[in-house]
């Protein structure tokens, strides 16, 4: 398969009708969370859409955006962008391995040198020299470092590589952070979540290689077609937030009517994904349906930001101890300064000499 | 050593306690207080809204009580309160308020106002800015035993005429009596009816009385100028009296502030409680009839109404009292608007009266009590203050108005029953 | 304790409201369909949606008289619903996930029509054909 | 950063808002309960722990003759307060947050009344500050700390009501917003007037002390 063959050329190659490549342009679409009357505009720009080539490096992840990506739910879709895709290097999913994967990465960064397109799952550890993760003895930083210099852009899939993720959150113990701290002069898209929706990573491969460009950003470097909104926004409960109606157990009266789980530590008012239109499982729900709140997983710091349990309007620190410790602390400055105080009144009542007439007299 | 400014802010420091902080700390500047205080609402003029009247003395307490004031205080950031700003403040303080605790009762966060009005006035009078007519009567009661010059020849006088007039004695210095008799010198000079109203009064009720020599004058300069100082001295000599001759009970006489100089501030200015209680003549008046000693017979139809002293009544608590003597005699007792703990004062109390400076504007406010009486139609207004019978009388006058202004205590006694001695007043 | 015993119930879809923001949607596009004549398309993916408000919006809509069936990369599912000019548009793949749901509000959805490239391949067929047999 | 400041300010912010408020409050109302008082030697007519008790509930009801300017400040003020106090302690997201930090709740008021509270105190709000600018009586009373606390007021009531709403800004921005206002006013109120919170309640208790002392029943 060359790759200067477009989509349109090979699916007729592959005796797909236009009416069939219309339906495939429509799927596409509300898989970019693009509006459907932009079905005619993706059929356009798809025929003259070049297939890149892609490589993908696994830091300190835990394989769950892998996993995310190749439990998608619409293969025959995906693996037609994957189709159109040339994936040289990804060590969980290539049949090669050893020395024999790391020359396959060689080969495609010094072939597609400057376009292709860098996928990285996983946080890079930088404490101590970057020792916590190696790969065939090489830090992921060094890694990192080198295959972004050939690279047209890097997509960061994964709350890991987009924000730090897990390895990141408090204490941190192996210096973890994003590919945008490390890489600041590469188009970055970063697709966060954990995991992220497998739609929202073929999504954006779609766009990519439909329009040839990244699409339009959030200031967190997050697509804005799914990201834009937040859960809250678009969360078919939100009614029920609306009408001050909340859940307040999991298993009280308004748990069971459905209603709104803010109280329940629910974080999709803060969250910007796009879980509650796109969907898990192949649009077989996702975790508000089932009954849970959103964690919060596709922003930065989710695990820091106290308990997926306590309400967003509620502290996420402990407030009570602090207090305590601050009604001690405020009387004893009150005990020790009004005794000055007091000393001062007595100074001046002491010292006060009596009101005489002669005194009325004198002014 | 002369009054000064550092006098005055040191008497400021040296004032403020508890409550005051509680009050300054709360204020929140809503001006609800002015709607209460005669001057503002006669006059319009903000600068009578009864909070601002304490202004130097707030300020006194932020840089000396407060966290950030003292800190400010320190970093010479804060204005410290000047002589010019104490003397501006001079006639606020004095000549617009009779200490009548009207704002005390309007403020919602519950500041008690007057309080710290007389309280701000002890530095006042030590910074050197206290009216002259006040002055001059603090002078006069501390020399002469009396502000209006009244002496023991004049009362003297008064009880032979009063003796003469009854055919009873009046007991002058009865050692072991019950109750020892305080006047007031407007009484004494203005008023005496009263002395032959309660000789009568006590003889039918058998009560066991005495004036003293020494201790007659009831009215307080001290207590309205604002020096504890002047006040303990002329109270001294009531307190000295009515031990020497080892009366159970003080009658406050028909006098608002000589009732709070007596009952309420007397055992904190001399810093020790009394060795006998103090009763307002009303109280005992009241007790008597309930007792049944008191009887009365005959009313008079007059169309009558009572003005409430506010030392009295608002912050005396002597309300119910002066109402039930009313209704022994007088079928025809109306009363006027706000009466009561909320009426509204004659405008010339707390000192004012004394201080010639402030009759333009204490007649001025009068229009508060004229539009009151305006708002019921009676003949006579009965009031148990001796000061406020004055200042109605004037501003009547002012106003070409005809009522007519009778004490309580001879009202009642004008209907003594048995007794046909007297004549209505 | 067995499943039953678990206290589950359906909400009353329409006391949420999503429903009555979508027909409104659709009115308005109708609206505009009859004033001016003008397609519109409502991806339901991107809209929230409870299952239940889901059913409660098809039964809502209703069946009218066409039915099509598109058998290309998957099966699709074309019906006029029961208000003329609505359209309920259901893509699915070959293993049968849904992969597009749309409303389209035209008076024939333009996946329907026959693509002009396709005719020509078509009629290239059919003359291939008509060659080989004479 | 709008994510680690909203969590910056759901934190170590109100962790040190906090702090301070109550740090500064107990040291406020301590410090000026440790002034004392003179106990009056005088006899008692009757109880000043029944008379202040008695003020500080009353204070709340009584309210003597009033002129229209007068009229005005009382209903705007108790619109304003009823208002304030509706929506914090009856808004359920608010009892969540006390829950929170108590470890009890209690039954939250419908959405409407809640939106209603909050306009009317809003409403209320506007109406303080515009008489404050006008009136004579409050422009002379008036100074920088007067319209300061105003501010600080109002910021997390408007905060708020947007928020409920998401008006004009995104959820996070608007909540990072409201949780800093409402921060700001704690950390103020102890050392401003907004102290009156509680010293309120101790003026009220000294004023109807003394009236209780003396057995005057106002």
């Amino acid at each position: 398969m060359s790759e200067h063959e477009t989509l349109e050329q090979r699916l007729s190659e592959q005796g797909v009708s236009r009416r069939a490549f219309l339906k495939f342009c429509a799927a596409l679409a509300t898989m970019m969370a693009l509006p459907p009357s932009s079905a005619s505009a993706i059929a356009a720009a798809l025929s003259q859409a070049k297939r890149p080539s892609v490589i993908w490096l696994s830091f300190q992840e835990c394989t769950g955006c892998t996993e995310s990506l190749t439990r998608s739910h619409s293969p025959t879709l995906e693996s037609l962008i994957f189709d159109m895709i040339s994936l040289d290097y990804h060590h969980t999913l290539q049949a090669a391995s050893g020395h024999a994967a790391e020359q396959a990465r060689d080969d495609a960064m010094k072939a597609f040198y400057g376009k292709y397109l860098l996928l990285v799952d996983g946080s890079i550890p930088l404490k101590d020299g970057g020792v916590y993760s190696t790969i065939a003895g090489r830090t992921n930083l060094d890694m990192l470092e080198e295959a972004a210099k050939g690279a047209a852009a890097i997509v960061a899939v994964g709350s890991c590589a987009a924000f730090g993720g897990l390895p990141n959150a408090q204490p941190n113990p192996t210096g973890a952070v994003a590919v945008s701290d490390i890489i600041k002069d590469k188009p970055i898209v970063n697709i966060s979540g954990c995991p992220p929706i497998p739609a929202v990573i073929t999504g954006v491969l779609a766009h990519y290689l439909t329009f040839g460009e990244l699409p339009a950003l959030d200031e967190l470097g997050r697509p804005k077609a799914f990201y834009g909104e937040t859960i809250h926004d678009r969360c078919y409960r939100r009614p029920f937030y609306d009408q001050g109606k909340f859940a307040k157990t999991f298993d009280d009266e308004g748990a069971r009517n459905g209603w709104c789980l803010y109280e329940l530590g629910c974080k999709g008012p803060t969250t910007h994904n796009a879980c509650a239109t796109t969907k898990w499982n192949g649009g077989a729900g996702f975790p508000i349906e089932a009954g849970h709140g959103c964690i919060g997983c596709s922003e930065p710091k989710f695990w820091d930001a106290g308990s997926f349990y306590t309400p967003l309007s509620a502290p996420a620190a402990d407030v009570a101890s602090i207090s305590q410790a601050a009604a001690v602390a405020g009387a004893g400055a009150a005990l020790a300064l009004s005794a000055t105080d007091r000393a001062k009144r007595q100074q001046v009542q002491q010292s006060r000499e009596k009101l005489t007439l002669e005194d009325l007299k004198g002014n | 050593m002369s009054t000064s400014l550092q006098r005055g802010i040191a008497s400021f420091i040296g004032q403020i306690d508890a409550p005051m902080a509680s009050f300054f700390t709360s204020c929140v500047h809503c001006g609800l207080c002015a709607d209460a205080c005669l001057f503002y609402t006669e006059t319009q003029d903000p600068k009578y809204t009864p909070i601002h009247k304490l202004e130097p003395l707030r300020r006194v307490w932020q840089q000396e009580y407060t966290f950030w004031g003292k800190l400010m205080k320190k970093a010479g950031l804060s204005k410290p309160v000047t002589d010019e700003e104490l003397a501006e403040w001079e006639p606020l303080v004095y000549d617009s308020c009779t200490l009548c605790g009207r704002c005390s009762l309007a403020c919602p966060v519950g500041n008690d106002i007057v309080y710290m009005v007389r309280k701000m006035r002890e530095g006042m009078v030590a910074s050197g800015h206290a009216p002259e007519g006040l002055k001059g009567a603090t002078q006069r009661a501390v020399e002469l035993g009396s502000p209006m010059g009244v002496n023991i020849n004049t009362l003297r006088a008064q009880i032979k005429h009063a003796e003469k007039e009854t055919g009873l004695t009046v007991p002058l210095d009865v050692e072991g009596a019950d109750y020892m008799l305080v006047l007031s010198s407007a009484e004494v000079a203005d008023y005496p009816e009263v002395i032959s109203a309660v000789t009568r009064i006590f003889q039918q009720a058998g009560v066991s009385w005495t004036i003293a020599s020494d201790g007659f004058e009831g009215t307080n300069s001290g207590i309205q100028i604002g020096s504890s100082d002047l006040a303990a001295e002329l109270l001294g000599r009531i307190v000295r009296a009515a031990e020497r001759l080892k009366v159970k009970y003080v009658i406050s006489p028909e006098c608002g502030h000589a009732y709070t100089a007596l009952r309420w501030e007397g055992p904190n200015l001399i810093g020790r409680p009394y060795p006998f209680e103090v009763v307002h003549i009303i109280e005992l008046l009241d007790q008597l009839r309930s007792e049944g000693r008191l009887k009365t017979e005959g009313m008079d139809e007059t169309r009558m109404t009572f003005h409430d002293p506010c030392q009295m009544v608002r912050r005396g608590g002597v309300v119910e009292q002066p109402r039930n003597l009313m209704h022994m005699v007088a079928p025809n007792f109306v009363e006027m608007p706000d009466a009561g703990v909320q009426n509204w004062c004659c405008g010339g109390g707390g000192g004012v009266s004394a201080n010639h400076r402030a009759e333009p504007v204490r007649l001025q406010v009068f229009s508060r009590k004229k539009a009151q009486l305006d708002a019921i139609d009676v003949k006579t207004i009965v009031t148990s203050c001796s000061n406020c019978r004055t200042m109605l009388m004037d501003g009547l006058e002012h106003n070409h108005m005809p009522h007519e202004v009778v004490g309580l205590t001879e009202l009642v006694a004008a209907h003594l029953a048995d007794d046909k001695g007297g004549n209505t007043p | 304790m067995s499943i039953q015993d678990i206290q589950i119930k359906v909400a009353d879809a329409h006391s949420i409201g999503n429903i009555n923001a979508i027909l409104n949607e659709i009115a308005t596009h109708l609206g505009n369909l009859v004033a001016r004549g003008d397609n519109a398309l409502i991806d339901l993916k991107s809209l929230p949606f409870s299952p239940d408000e889901y059913e409660g919006l098809r039964a809502m809509l209703g069946r009218g008289e066409v039915t099509a069936r598109l058998d290309s990369i998957g099966d699709s599912e074309i019906y006029e619903t029961h208000f003329p000019g609505v359209w309920w548009v259901t893509h699915y793949n070959v293993e049968g996930d849904i992969v597009a749901d749309l409303i389209e509000i035209a008076d024939v959805p333009a996946i329907l029509h026959s693509q002009w490239e396709d005719v020509r391949t078509g009629l290239g067929r059919l003359r291939n054909i008509l060659s080989q047999s004479e | 950063m709008d994510q680690e400041l909203l969590l910056w300010v759901r934190g170590a912010g109100l962790q040190i808002a906090t702090a301070v408020f109550v740090l500064g409050m107990s040291y406020r109302m301590l410090h000026l309960l440790m002034l004392g008082r003179k106990k009056s030697l005088a006899a008692a007519r009757g109880s000043e722990w029944a008379g202040g008790l008695r003020t500080m509930w009353r204070r709340s009801f009584v309210l003597p003759e009033l002129s229209p300017r007068g009229r005005f400040t009382v209903v705007s003020g108790y619109l304003f307060h009823i208002g304030f106090f509706v929506t914090f302690f009856f808004l359920s997201q608010h009892i969540a947050l006390l829950r929170a930090v108590l470890g009890f709740g209690w039954p939250a008021l419908p959405r409407g009344v809640i939106d209603i509270a909050a306009v009317l105190s809003l409403a209320a709000m506007i109406a303080l500050l515009a008489h404050r600018l006008v009136d004579p009586v409050k422009r002379l009373l008036s100074d920088f700390q007067d319209y300061l606390t105003w501010t600080l007021s109002f910021l997390p009531l408007l905060t708020g009501f947007m928020l409920l709403r998401e008006i004009g800004f995104e959820y996070v921005t608007l909540l990072t917003l409201h949780i800093a206002s409402v921060e700001l006013l704690l950390v103020a109120a102890p050392f401003t007037k907004l102290a009156h919170m509680f010293s309120t309640f101790i003026a009220r208790w000294y004023s109807g002390a003394a009236n209780g002392f003396k057995g005057i029943d106002a």
